[in-house]
């Protein structure tokens, strides 16, 4: 193939040059591979159906104000009247869902829960995604002995189990606040991004258009983050997909402790679900039900998607 | 392979010296923690100042952790906040109590999970297949202390089936051998006490095994789907092998090598869901001592030897995985 | 309960397997047991009743906890007595206990023929070697588990705040205790659980005074683990920490009422959930501490509910530290503003009330005509306009971790009231804080807060173990250190030894603690609740929690 | 009597949601006893379907197989599967490309070859591993007792593939099958191989249906060769006819790009236009018409059936053949 020769730069020509060996290495992978896969996944109706009821999730999340019949921490008269310790009133007029345990409106509160879960849900996948993302890019392109501490550092948050570490984690917080819940969680997550950031750049290290690059004194910054990070991000995304399931998850199990989020008024499901669910089991099953249908729902869908993603990326599948 | 598992302990080692540092450190720099553990309202502030005294607290930092290396190094975790115990009592009595909670489950998820994954591998894309794959998909995402509690809620109150906590019912004789309270039961020949343990293992022990199970299905269905397509299954076909003899000495086998990996994987997820089961069902194994080590009481010794100790596990199972991958896949062997 | 048989055993696990089974195949049908009701049956047997947590050991004056208390009252007495199901005193170990004018000679006139579990006689050379070893009890290890002696005798032998003198058997029948000053706790103090009355002999034989330092914590000796003897009405079978289970026996010798069962175990179940189930499985005939969200349901299905008569306090602490809350009128806007009947409606565990002062209505020296502040915002912001501190800002601290029976859900309490504040127009920051992974500590010995919520259940009956505790000394958790006439006018009332006098001195402290001081809100008194099963009589509740377990009977 | 009478075999495969795809479209030949024959044609011409039709060994589903393949006059393909099991390693053996993955990487060889002894022939562990040994030291594969215990990957790619040929003729059976047989093996192999089973079939007297894309093989060993070409059969020759006077353009052109000591150096290797895949799109006419060199208006239009030449057992499919060579 000719280059337009004429008034390009050296540099330019190193770039366009490590392109096009780019391109020609992702002919298989890269970019046709990520168009086949979108197209296996608009086939596959798991990722309908995961994507369907992600984006209910999403409406409703950033609709809430529109949605909710209620601000969801008010507490109405007509609502906290009928209330003692062992009787929550149930459905009533302007209230769909009857009351939660504090005179609160209940539907409001599932419906302003889902903004908050994916709050919960989004942070701490994106902060363990990020430190995580940096981290392994930092192990993955400088190597050495930069690269083992990095791993030895995730190997000794990898040897405790997730739950555990983030039960740790805010075991030792000052003060539990939803920052502790969603950092507890998020940290938990950064080993498993470091490490498949870093896998996967060493990959890519060998790889030839890689080596091309190197061969032809290409900056290194300008390899990691033009040719190397991009091409690793896919299994990133899909891995951060799946994290949101578990996030939202782990933040319920943590509420279940007594160690989650202390502020009640806060309306997010796993909260909902892990004291006043639990503790309320027996007085109104339906302040457990919802919230646990609603995170099944939204942890399915996350992890119905995520899983087709990865299906579909799996250069095996390309039938 | 003597060197593989050296350099692996060795690690071990490292990684338990830097967590115990890290802890000790963290620990000491949280407000509140024994002292006020070990006092309730109704302490004077010279009791307070007594105590400190007494736990070595008015002492430089670098003393105590110099006195904590050494205690470690003898293998003296300390007493237990809540109980008063030495730290090494109350976790040996609760291990048992976990390992029991534990290997039932992973043996519900093994015993069923590696039938249902081959059963719906071999439907592929049936109905049996989808259905496998929807309902392991719900099971992974249905958050497990919620499911404990409408087990619990199902089949304990007003029916009766099983007994909603505990190891044993009260006045059940069962003479302590290993801590497995099944096991002991068989050994001692009390088979009341042994079907009794048994009998409350089941509940606890088919909630833990929920995710595990979901998890050890799909892997078994995607290996068999995998195995099914490899050259050396049609080359057994050509050979004119039966069914049975196909699917148990060339899919199976092959299949089933990454769900021992899977298995050891699980360590973590049992250990973490031990934590909300045996919460839900007041097992009294290292879960529970968990829960209560923090929320509460903030036992840091206990809390402390029990972080090493799942640290510990989770490592060594992880090699035990290795080492019994080497046993069953020649190919890993030789390297 | 008496284990069902083998044959039942082995058919239920069968069912249970095959249930298992059915679940894991995904066709769960609604099985039913053909299991009879597990509450009959059992004669004078065993009474198996559900504590709520771990005892720490079982000798009495090392421990300050209720969980460690229960088992140690069935086996220990203390030489003064409650009356069942109330906090007045009468006799115990002593048939009849007299004090001098001064109130520092204490002289207790001891029952005849007592033993100890050991067979060695209860006399007066006896309790005086309990007062002496509590005195002169050595090392900081031990000391600073003697919360109780600490805090009601002041301080060991040798140092100047000690209030034990010396204790004297004038005859075998006869002890003589000598105080250096007088205190308003007793005699109420003597009645505390952990000032038993243990057996010299087994004390000695098992060590009883080594309390060693480890790591950070302490273990104890033989006899407060494994060999707790005192003269109760119940002897020590043992303690099975894999299951939780404290056994006691029956002690057929027992000076008193003997117990009506042969056996009693104590089963730890941490899970206010899980105690109420395994109260319908029929596995256990007793639960203390039931959630308040239960305890209809429980009544309604039959069970015996039993709430304790109320002996504690929740209040919202107000911290004067911040000079805005140094204002009187501020403090009383924020009682204004506070909606505490309708908390006590939808909040408080059934039998509830809102108190209006720091001590409930059993106690000497509750004044019924204190300073009510009836719910009411609009005075609330009009004394807060008139302090001039409209627009305030506080920081609240409320627990997480923790239920007590004063406070059966902090968040949600603290919730409530951080909302009726917002009305009143006084923004609140919550801050949250386990209970001890610093709460105690910012709370108490710091003094972070500008509010926050704690409590009390009372010891004995003395207005001095009330409002003494909370207003009786300077203390950072009001930031009270100028109001001095607070604390003179409680330590004179605590040191009237008149009971008359007393009563009006300590009426006319809750009268000013209300009207003049306010250091803090009283918010209710939380009856907490015992529930047995059907054929369980004659378990008296205690507003001390202090039932004693050998009136019980189980009827088949 | 032929031993194995392949008729019109016709493999469609059907997915969700794609076109059928017709992959062997009426392919018939036949065998007889003792005989050699070739199956040759670039890859994706449908000769290793036809093998595993002829086998069953094609996935149940998403696929449907018409036409008949007899062996010794039982149609195979309506066999009941049990029955086909039977036959299948006792009657007709299979020999595959891949040895690597063809063997099982975690059961010893041993056992891999013993337990088609003890399926067909009832023999015990012990004898079959017995007779083994003897089957692995006919094949050629030194201290065989010791590669009994062995795995696969601890053979050479040789071993292996001589290991594959003594599990397909443990039972001795009268057809063996072998698709690209040599094709994963370094050269040098390769031609050991093929004397392997040129010695062995000739020897035992099996029939072998040899399946390649390469025309070295087939001349050194083929009786009859089939060349396939887009599912069907497209000439037919006796060995020496074949390459002597390729008839069909195809045939002639697969002849021309095969490297030549004795072409002129100067002169360029032949090259085919294009491959399989450049399919007309209408079912009728020659599939190869699009890659011809020789296409007329006739190999569009209709379909062009496969007739009988005058060679011995010659058949051609082609309406402008390529003319017999005239001598120079």
């Amino acid at each position: 193939m000719n280059g337009p020769g004429g008034m390009a730069t050296l540099a330019d020509h190193k770039r366009r040059r490590i392109d096009e060996l780019t391109a020609r290495t992702a002919e298989g992978g890269g970019v046709s591979l990520l168009r086949d896969a979108g197209r296996r996944l608009l086939r596959n109706p798991a990722a309908i159906v995961g994507g369907a009821i992600i984006l209910l999730f999403l409406i409703i999340a950033i609709f809430a104000p529109l949605v909710a019949p209620h601000d969801p921490v008010q507490r109405f008269p007509e609502l906290t009247g009928g209330l003692t310790v062992d009787s929550i009133p149930g459905a009533s007029a302007g209230h769909p869902l009857g009351s939660d345990p504090l005179g609160r409106d209940f539907a409001s509160r599932m419906i302003y829960g889902a903004r908050q879960t994916l709050f919960v849900g989004v942070l701490a996948t994106l902060i363990g995604l990020l430190c995580g993302v940096l981290l392994g890019a930092i192990a993955g392109a400088a190597g050495g002995w930069v690269d083992m501490l990095i791993m030895r550092i995730t190997d000794v948050m990898l040897a405790l189990p997730s739950l555990l570490l983030a039960i740790t984690l805010v075991a030792l917080a000052r003060q539990p606040t939803q920052w502790t819940v969603i950092v507890a969680v998020a940290v938990v997550n950064v080993p498993i991004f470091a490490r498949l950031l870093r896998g996967s750049m060493l990959a890519q290290r060998e790889s030839d258009h890689v080596l091309a690059a190197r061969a032809l004194g290409v900056r290194q910054r300008h390899i990691v983050t033009r040719h190397m990070l991009p091409n690793s991000l896919t299994a990133v995304i899909v891995q951060a997909t799946l994290t949101f399931a578990v996030a939202i998850l782990d933040a319920a199990a943590l509420s279940f402790l007594g160690l989650g989020d202390p502020d009640i008024n806060r309306a997010e499901w796993g909260l909902m679900l892990g004291v006043d669910g639990v503790r309320y089991l027996e007085v109104r099953p339906e302040l457990a039900y919802f919230p646990a249908i609603a995170i099944i729902l939204v942890a399915l869908g996350f992890t119905l998607l995520g899983e087709s993603m990865r299906e579909a990326l799996d250069p095996k599948n390309r039938r | 392979m003597v060197r593989v598992v050296l350099r692996r302990l060795s690690q071990l080692g490292v990684t338990l010296i830097a967590l115990m540092t890290l802890i000790f450190f963290w620990l000491r720099s949280l407000p509140g923690g024994p002292v006020d553990a070990l006092l309730g309202e109704r302490a004077t502030p010279q009791t307070r100042e007594t105590l400190t005294r007494a736990l070595g607290y008015d002492q430089p930092i670098w003393v105590q952790y110099g006195r904590f290396l050494r205690n470690v190094v003898t293998g003296d975790f300390g007493n237990s906040i809540r109980t008063g115990e030495p730290v090494a009592d109350v976790i040996s009595r609760a291990f048992p109590a976990t390992v029991e909670l534990a290997l039932a489950a992973i043996v519900i998820a093994v015993g069923l999970g590696i039938p249902l994954g081959y059963l719906a591998a071999r439907h592929h894309g049936r109905l049996l297949d989808n259905a496998t794959i929807v309902v392991t998909l719900v099971g992974i995402s249905v958050p497990i202390f919620f499911l404990g509690y409408l087990l619990k809620d199902w089949l304990t109150q007003g029916t009766h089936l099983f007994p909603p906590s505990g190891r044993i019912s009260t006045g059940v004789e069962n003479t302590g051998v290993t801590g497995f309270f099944v096991l002991d039961g068989l050994l001692t020949r009390e088979w009341d006490a042994s079907a009794d343990a048994l009998w409350h293992l089941i509940l606890p022990a088919v909630t833990l095994a929920t995710i595990p199970l979901a998890i050890i299905v799909r892997i078994t269905r995607a290996g068999v789907l995998d195995v099914l397509d490899e050259d050396y299954v049609r080359t057994a076909d050509a050979k004119g092998l039966r069914n049975a003899t196909i699917r148990k000495r060339h899919v199976l086998r092959n299949a089933l090598l990454p769900v021992v990996t899977t298995i050891g994987l699980q360590t973590g997820t049992l250990l973490a869901g031990a934590v909300l089961t045996e919460k839900v069902y007041n097992w009294g194994g290292l879960g529970t001592l968990i829960t209560d080590s923090i929320s509460g009481s903030r036992d840091y010794p206990v809390l402390q030897a029990l972080i090493l100790l799942a640290a510990v596990v989770f490592i060594v199972v992880n090699l035990l995985v290795d080492l019994s991958y080497a046993v069953i896949d020649p190919r890993v062997r030789v390297r | 309960m008496r284990a069902p048989g083998r044959q039942a055993y082995w058919r239920r696990a069968v069912i249970a397997a095959g249930v298992t089974t059915a679940m894991a195949i995904g066709a769960a049908g609604c099985a039913k047991s053909d299991r009879d009701s597990g509450d009959k049956g059992a004669g004078g047997g065993t009474f198996v009743f559900a504590g709520a947590g771990d005892p720490k050991n079982f000798d009495p004056i090392f421990n300050d906890d209720g969980e460690s208390f229960r088992p140690i009252r069935q086996m220990y007495d203390t030489l003064v007595a409650h009356k069942p199901g109330t906090a007045e005193l009468t006799g115990g170990l002593a048939e009849s206990w007299s004090n001098d004018p001064t109130g520092k000679i204490w002289t207790f006139k001891l029952r005849q023929g007592v033993k100890f579990h050991d067979g060695t006689a209860l006399d007066a050379a006896a309790v005086c070697a309990n007062f002496d070893r509590w005195s002169t009890m050595k090392g900081d290890a031990a000391q600073s588990q003697m919360i109780y002696y600490a805090d009601v005798f002041g301080g060991f032998a040798g140092s100047p705040d000690a209030v034990y003198d010396n204790c004297k058997a004038q005859d075998a029948g006869t002890a003589v205790v000598t105080m250096k000053k007088y205190k308003g706790a007793f005699p109420g103090a003597f009645a505390l659980t952990a000032f038993s009355i243990a057996s010299p002999a087994a004390m000695k034989q098992y060590g009883a005074d080594t309390v060693t330092q480890s790591g950070d914590s302490f273990s104890y000796s033989a006899f407060a683990t494994e060999h707790p003897t005192g003269t109760g009405a119940f002897t020590f079978g043992g303690w099975n920490k894999a299951t939780g289970e404290i056994t006691l026996n029956r002690n057929p010798d027992y000076w008193g009422e003997k117990a009506k069962v042969d056996k009693m175990i104590i089963k730890v179940i941490k899970d206010e959930n899980t105690r109420k189930q395994e109260l319908r499985a029929g596995t256990v005939q007793a639960i203390d501490f039931p959630a308040p969200a239960d305890r209809k349901a429980l009544a309604d299905e039959g069970y015996t509910v039993l709430p304790r008569p109320a002996f504690n306090i929740l209040y919202l602490g107000i911290n004067q530290k911040n000079p805005k809350l140094k204002d009187l009128r501020v403090r009383q806007a924020i009682a204004y503003a506070l909606n505490r009947p309708q908390l006590v409606q939808t909040k408080g565990p059934g039998g509830s009330k809102v108190a209006d002062q720091f001590l409930p209505d059993t106690v000497l020296g509750y004044a019924p005509d204190v300073q009510k502040y009836e719910y009411n915002v609009d005075k609330a912001k009009q004394l807060l306009a008139d302090a001039g501190a409209t627009g305030l800002t506080l920081n609240f601290y409320y627990p997480t971790e923790v239920t007590r029976p004063y406070m059966p859900n902090p968040q949600e309490i603290f919730t409530v009231l951080a909302n009726d504040l917002q009305a009143a127009g006084i923004k609140v920051t919550g801050v949250p804080r386990p209970w001890n992974g610093g709460f105690k500590d910012d709370v108490q010995q710091f003094g972070k807060q500008d509010l926050h919520i704690l409590g009390w259940t009372g010891d004995y009956n003395d207005p001095g173990n009330f409002v003494g505790t909370f207003f009786g000394r300077p203390k950072d958790e009001f930031g009270d250190q100028a109001m001095t006439d607070m604390f003179s006018a409680i330590d004179k009332a605590d040191a009237t030894v008149d009971q008359a006098a007393k009563k009006t001195a300590f009426e006319q402290v809750n009268r000013d603690l209300a009207s003049k001081w306010l250091p803090a809100v009283p918010i209710w008194h939380a009856p907490p609740a015992l529930v047995t099963t059907k054929n369980v009589q004659g378990l008296v509740p205690s507003p001390l929690t202090g039932e004693q377990f050998n009136t019980v009977s189980i009827s088949k | 009597m032929p031993l194995l009478d392949v008729r019109d075999l016709k493999v469609v495969f059907q997915r969700k949601g794609a076109e059928p795809f017709t992959a062997v479209d009426g392919v018939g030949f036949a065998v007889e006893p003792g005989q050699t024959v070739g199956l040759v044609g670039e890859s994706g011409c449908g000769k290793s379907v036809t093998s595993l039709a002829i086998m069953g060994l094609l996935p149940r589903r998403g696929n449907r197989v018409t036409g008949e393949v007899l062996f010794e006059d039982t149609d195979l393909l309506r066999l009941r599967p049990q029955d086909l099991r039977d036959r299948r390693g006792r009657d007709i053996g299979m020999i595959f490309q891949d040895p690597l993955s063809s063997l099982n990487p975690v059961i010893p060889l041993g056992l891999q070859v013993a337990e088609v002894l003890e399926r067909h022939q009832g023999k015990t562990r012990q004898a079959a591993l017995r007779q083994a040994r003897e089957l692995l030291d006919a094949v050629g594969i030194p201290d065989p007792a010791r590669r009994l215990r062995e795995f696969p990957h601890q053979l050479s790619g040789g071993m292996r593939q001589r290991a594959l040929i003594a599990i397909a003729l443990a039972c001795k059976p009268r057809l063996l099958i072998a698709d690209e047989p040599t094709t994963a093996l370094d050269v040098t192999i390769q031609a050991q191989i093929l004397a392997l089973l040129k010695d062995l079939v000739d020897r035992s007297g099996t029939a072998l249906v040899m399946i390649t894309h390469d025309l070295g093989v087939v001349a050194g060993l083929c009786d009859t060769v089939n060349v396939l070409y887009a599912g069907k059969v497209v000439e037919r020759a006796v060995r020496h006819d074949l390459f002597a006077d390729p008839r069909h353009p195809y045939t002639h052109g697969l002849l021309r790009s095969v490297p030549r000591l004795d072409a002129d150096r100067g002169g360029r290797l032949h090259q085919i236009r294009g491959s399989v895949s450049d399919n007309i799109p209408w079912p009728d006419g020659c599939a190869f018409a699009p890659r011809c060199d020789r296409v007329i208006d006739d190999c569009i239009g209709a379909t062009v059936p496969l007739t009988p030449t005058r060679r011995r057992d010659g058949a051609l499919r082609c309406t402008n053949p390529v003319p017999l060579e005239v001598p120079a």
